[in-house]
């Protein structure tokens, strides 16, 4: 979860499990429910991110307890640097200055009247996977191992439209992100993503972003790293060079063995999480069941999951289930037909730049134990004879 | 061809010109060559008092951080002077003095965000101090500095030359 | 709204018009709000579906407050036709019998454990658009006169591999499908559509359906009408003539002026309208702005959508913000340079059949002012002079 | 091939096999030839004393509904035997009587659904007389007839032969 320490002990613990809801024996011998302005979950389906309860932490999107590729928006991962701003929407701006022709100033109102695009885009935090990486329990769900993911449709304009609005000079080469909240949070982003397919996006999945991921507006760079795409956005500079903010020199670098530390590692690699089956799932029947689970890649469309059932000895071509598009999410599936036999399944995602997963062994080997962030290894899950399954990490 | 839109070269006119004021108002980020660092001075000494006053009940007396609170002073985890920059391979905590590349980062993200309550709130003369303080007892530059926009600019981080830019080739299978 | 008649005046009237919230003057001098279990909306958006709060009765997609293709599942359209029932997942079944070789029963661990699919499809009531018809009235938004209709990315089993699974003999031709709710609500289905492209959904936009929407289980039916997508669905009996239920002869029948009714008129035909700008909407300033909604058809694919600002004397090409999918929807968009004068726009959708929307004028003479179901009829919004936009029905 | 699956003649050997009586709890369907009608029989007269007290207080003391709640009799907008079967130039209230294809559809649906409070709580004979009540209120059947399976299956409907499958042109513009 990229490390940050929070400010306090938690003071909103996760909510304790309810007990089992009651329904009627025959619901067909009683009128039910009327209409309601807001169509609430079922009592039997009460999903939680499991917040650490401060401004600065996050909180983790409970894979395990979903299906398709959409995140309910309510349940989209959160990582704040100093909490999360209560914005007015018709007094936030977005001022753009620096390198250009003319420095200005778009109301919210304002950027909803560009010409608009709609695209579906996960968002990781590079911090994703650490857990798994570094510390591989068998007692570990998808939440905390793979829960810094999130995929939404996401609504807004290019941020090329804005910047030749502006007139970008010919000498910019890097501009400024920053956000409106506490800490200002701010990173330096090559300007070729800006005429490749950045976003400024004010809608998820429908509706006006969650406050949680930017309300009024925020950057959205397709495949890059969760912290670069800048929430709550208030301000672009054009410049020459980058600024070397905090975030992108004490925070977000990737340690090597070699002595150096990669700065500037923005894009995701491939990646992939089977979801189901998982811990603490018991599979309680032998027969045929769907494997399936998410795969993701930074640089571009998935084109290959394979899945394996023997911890890696042999890979079977999984199902994707939807079209893969660019820096998007693919669920895929693979029929499986337990007979009772120890088995550990495993995923294995591949891009369209041909780069295949890798092993953790293969990871530690060029990485080392104790590297910071774009953990991508493959992950999966033991099953026994019992039909437990446990986290199985040590790939 | 812009999407939706009468064509790549169609402005929309919306928006309007940005007051220099409220660029300004915003416009404090400061980066790695310094440039924009404002007036002012602070020196260690000094530091040490707002760092007291300010900091220590959450980063601890001398920087060695809190349960939930980042250590900030250390320039390796043996309290050797020259870091090893083994982040990688060993379980070593990040602080200014092993880690942090630039000089200007501290300014610029202690005058953005701290104190963690009441970002904004302190002058740049304090910040000068703080900032003096904190590389003085990450034993980046000795306790009798005083520093202004110049000698900040000056300083080089003892791990300046470890960072480089993303290497990852992106088809390699391991990276 | 399908027309049927609420059992007592509304009981939970939509929550007032709360307090505009007040953000701080600076939200980057505090730490702002923690991590939580849940991502609230915020407080500046707070949209309801105008229920009528009982259990018979209908509750509509806020469609003007939306944005991109995706319903958020709080706000899919209600349609029942005896409330909501609680159904617990352990317990409830589908059961499939008649003319098939196996009768057999399915819990909703087994439906989970098929291959599964995922999908984006609209779902429209058949009553949708009847105000809009019957009594164009200026100040009408887009939530009455369109908002029976929602798009969901849904998951679940192809019904055809459930029916191989119970072996369907040679002289089945319909299946009736029952719901577990208070009316056991039925409809005869034609046997094609489970070889074509029926689904068994148990999951909406990521995450269980809610139970306004048919959970633990529904019958989905692409680009069908709403009423015949049974929900909370128990049973399906397959047989040789349709079981002419009261929701297909006294309900969902569309009567002709040639003094016939037509009978299963199940597909929804190509359809649109503008969602942006639209009444109660004041257009404040002169210039660009996008103007967008919503396309679909039942037959296919959306081919073609077009914008005319003149109440349709000239009609101009939008652009389809998102590749057109089978009987899914579809955001369209055309840039639009307001110079202060009067003006009527409208929208236009094509199918892949060739199928263009009618004026209201056309389908009157066709249909009849007082037919029921499948309005589909061009409507509209004026723009007068000084910015205010009206519906227009009239077309 | 089956999405994701071995192949399309794949059993997955999910679920289990239906008991009958598992089946026939739910399957009550009465479809409109009637075959699948229970045994009982029930007279209008009995019928009118179920209907006066079980569903009059919704639909009213005659058939003519309440504010919320359908109209179930009526033959046409002037009270005319002979329905006109004009509802898509008038605007004219649809009834049993008037309307409705099926006779078994109203067994059907009185016994599935109503009364809404507690649907599923009629028996059969009731059923059965509350339906004849029904259709000799909307002049279908005299007001001496006693229902029972063969009768009802019997009875045509006026609106019967109004009804036809939808003939809509994929491709047409109206339609
Ligand atoms: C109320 C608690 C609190 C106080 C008081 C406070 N800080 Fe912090 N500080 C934090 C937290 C929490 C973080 C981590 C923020 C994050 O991870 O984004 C932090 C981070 C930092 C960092 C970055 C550490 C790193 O490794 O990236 C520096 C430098 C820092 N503080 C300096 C200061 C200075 C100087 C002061 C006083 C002027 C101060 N802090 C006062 C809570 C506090
Ligand atoms: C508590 C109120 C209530 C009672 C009591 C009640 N009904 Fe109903 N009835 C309704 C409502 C509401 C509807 C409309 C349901 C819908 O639209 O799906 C309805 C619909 C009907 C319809 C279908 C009308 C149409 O045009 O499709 C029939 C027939 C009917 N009821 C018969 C009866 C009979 C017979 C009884 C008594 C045995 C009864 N009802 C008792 C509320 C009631
Ligand atoms: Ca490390
Ligand atoms: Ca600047
Ligand atoms: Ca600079
Ligand atoms: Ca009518
Ligand atoms: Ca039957
Ligand atoms: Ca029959
Ligand atoms: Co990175
Ligand atoms: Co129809």
């Amino acid at each position: 979860q990229g490390g940050a320490p929070p400010t306090a002990p938690s003071t909103v613990p996760p909510p304790p499990a309810p007990p089992r809801p009651v329904a009627p024996l025959d619901a067909t011998k009683m009128p039910g429910a009327p209409t309601a302005a807001l169509g609430a979950r079922s009592e039997y389906f009460a999903p939680t991110r499991i917040p650490n309860g401060t401004p600065v932490g996050s909180s983790r999107t409970p894979l395990q307890d979903l299906t398709g590729t959409i995140t309910p928006s309510d349940l989209h991962f959160e990582r704040h640097h100093a909490g999360i701003p209560t914005l007015d929407p018709e007094r936030h701006t977005l001022t753009i200055h620096g390198l250009v022709d003319r420095p200005m100033s778009f109301t919210v109102a304002d950027i909803k009247r560009f010409p608009q695009i709609t695209r579906t885009y996960f968002i990781e935090c590079s911090g994703n996977g650490g857990a798994g990486y570094r510390d591989p329990k068998p007692d570990t769900t998808p939440q905390p191992l793979a829960g810094l993911f999130s995929t939404s449709e996401w609504t807004g304009v290019p941020l090329a439209t804005l910047f030749r609005e502006v007139g970008v000079k010919s000498d910019a080469s890097w501009f400024l992100a920053e956000g409106g909240d506490a800490c200002k949070l701010a990173r330096s982003i090559p300007i070729a993503k800006a005429w490749d397919d950045a976003m400024i996006v004010w809608a998820q999945n429908g509706e006006p972003l969650r406050p949680a991921q930017g309300y009024p507006m925020r950057l959205l760079l397709p495949g890059f790293e969760g912290n670069s795409n800048v929430k709550w956005l208030r301000r672009l500079e054009l410049g020459t060079k980058p600024w070397m903010t905090r975030w992108e020199t004490s925070k977000y670098t990737d340690p090597m063995p070699d002595g150096t530390a990669r700065i500037f590692t923005f894009e995701i690699d491939a990646k992939s999480v089977i979801t189901s089956p998982c811990y603490p799932n018991m599979i309680t029947a032998r027969g045929w069941r769907s494997v399936n689970g998410l795969a993701w890649s930074g640089r571009g469309r998935i084109t290959r999951v394979e899945v394996s059932i023997d911890g890696g000895t042999s890979w079977h071509d999984a199902e994707l289930l939807n079209t893969p598009q660019p820096k998007s999410t693919v669920r895929f599936q693979y029929m499986w037909n337990w007979q009772g036999t120890d088995a550990t399944l495993l995923s294995r995602a591949t891009d369209d730049a041909g780069y295949v997963q890798p092993t953790r062994a293969a990871m530690v080997a060029e990485r080392g134990e104790f590297t910071d962030y774009h953990y991508n290894q493959i992950i999966g899950w033991k099953v026994d004879r019992s039909g437990a399954v446990t986290f199985h990490g040590a790939t | 061809a812009v999407p939706g839109g009468p064509g790549s070269k169609q402005s929309y006119a919306l928006g309007h010109l940005a007051a220099d004021s409220a660029i300004a108002a915003m416009n404090q980020d400061i980066g790695p060559d310094g440039v924009e660092l404002p007036a002012g001075r602070g020196s260690v000494q000094r530091g040490a008092v707002v760092y007291a006053a300010q900091c220590s009940q959450c980063h601890g007396a001398k920087g060695e951080g809190l349960p939930t609170f980042p250590k900030l002073v250390g320039r390796d985890s043996a309290g050797a002077p020259t870091p090893e920059f083994q982040f990688a391979t060993k379980n070593k905590t990040k602080t200014i003095g092993n880690y942090w590349p630039y000089a200007t980062t501290l300014f610029d993200y202690i005058k953005r965000a701290m104190p963690f309550a009441t970002p904004g709130s302190m002058t740049d003369d304090d910040v000068y101090a703080v900032t003096a303080f904190l590389l003085s007892a990450n034993a980046v530059i000795p306790d009798t500095t005083t520093l202004d926009a110049v000698a900040l600019r000056a300083i080089r981080m003892p791990a300046r030359d470890h960072f480089v830019p993303d290497n990852r080739k992106p088809t390699a299978t391991t990276k």
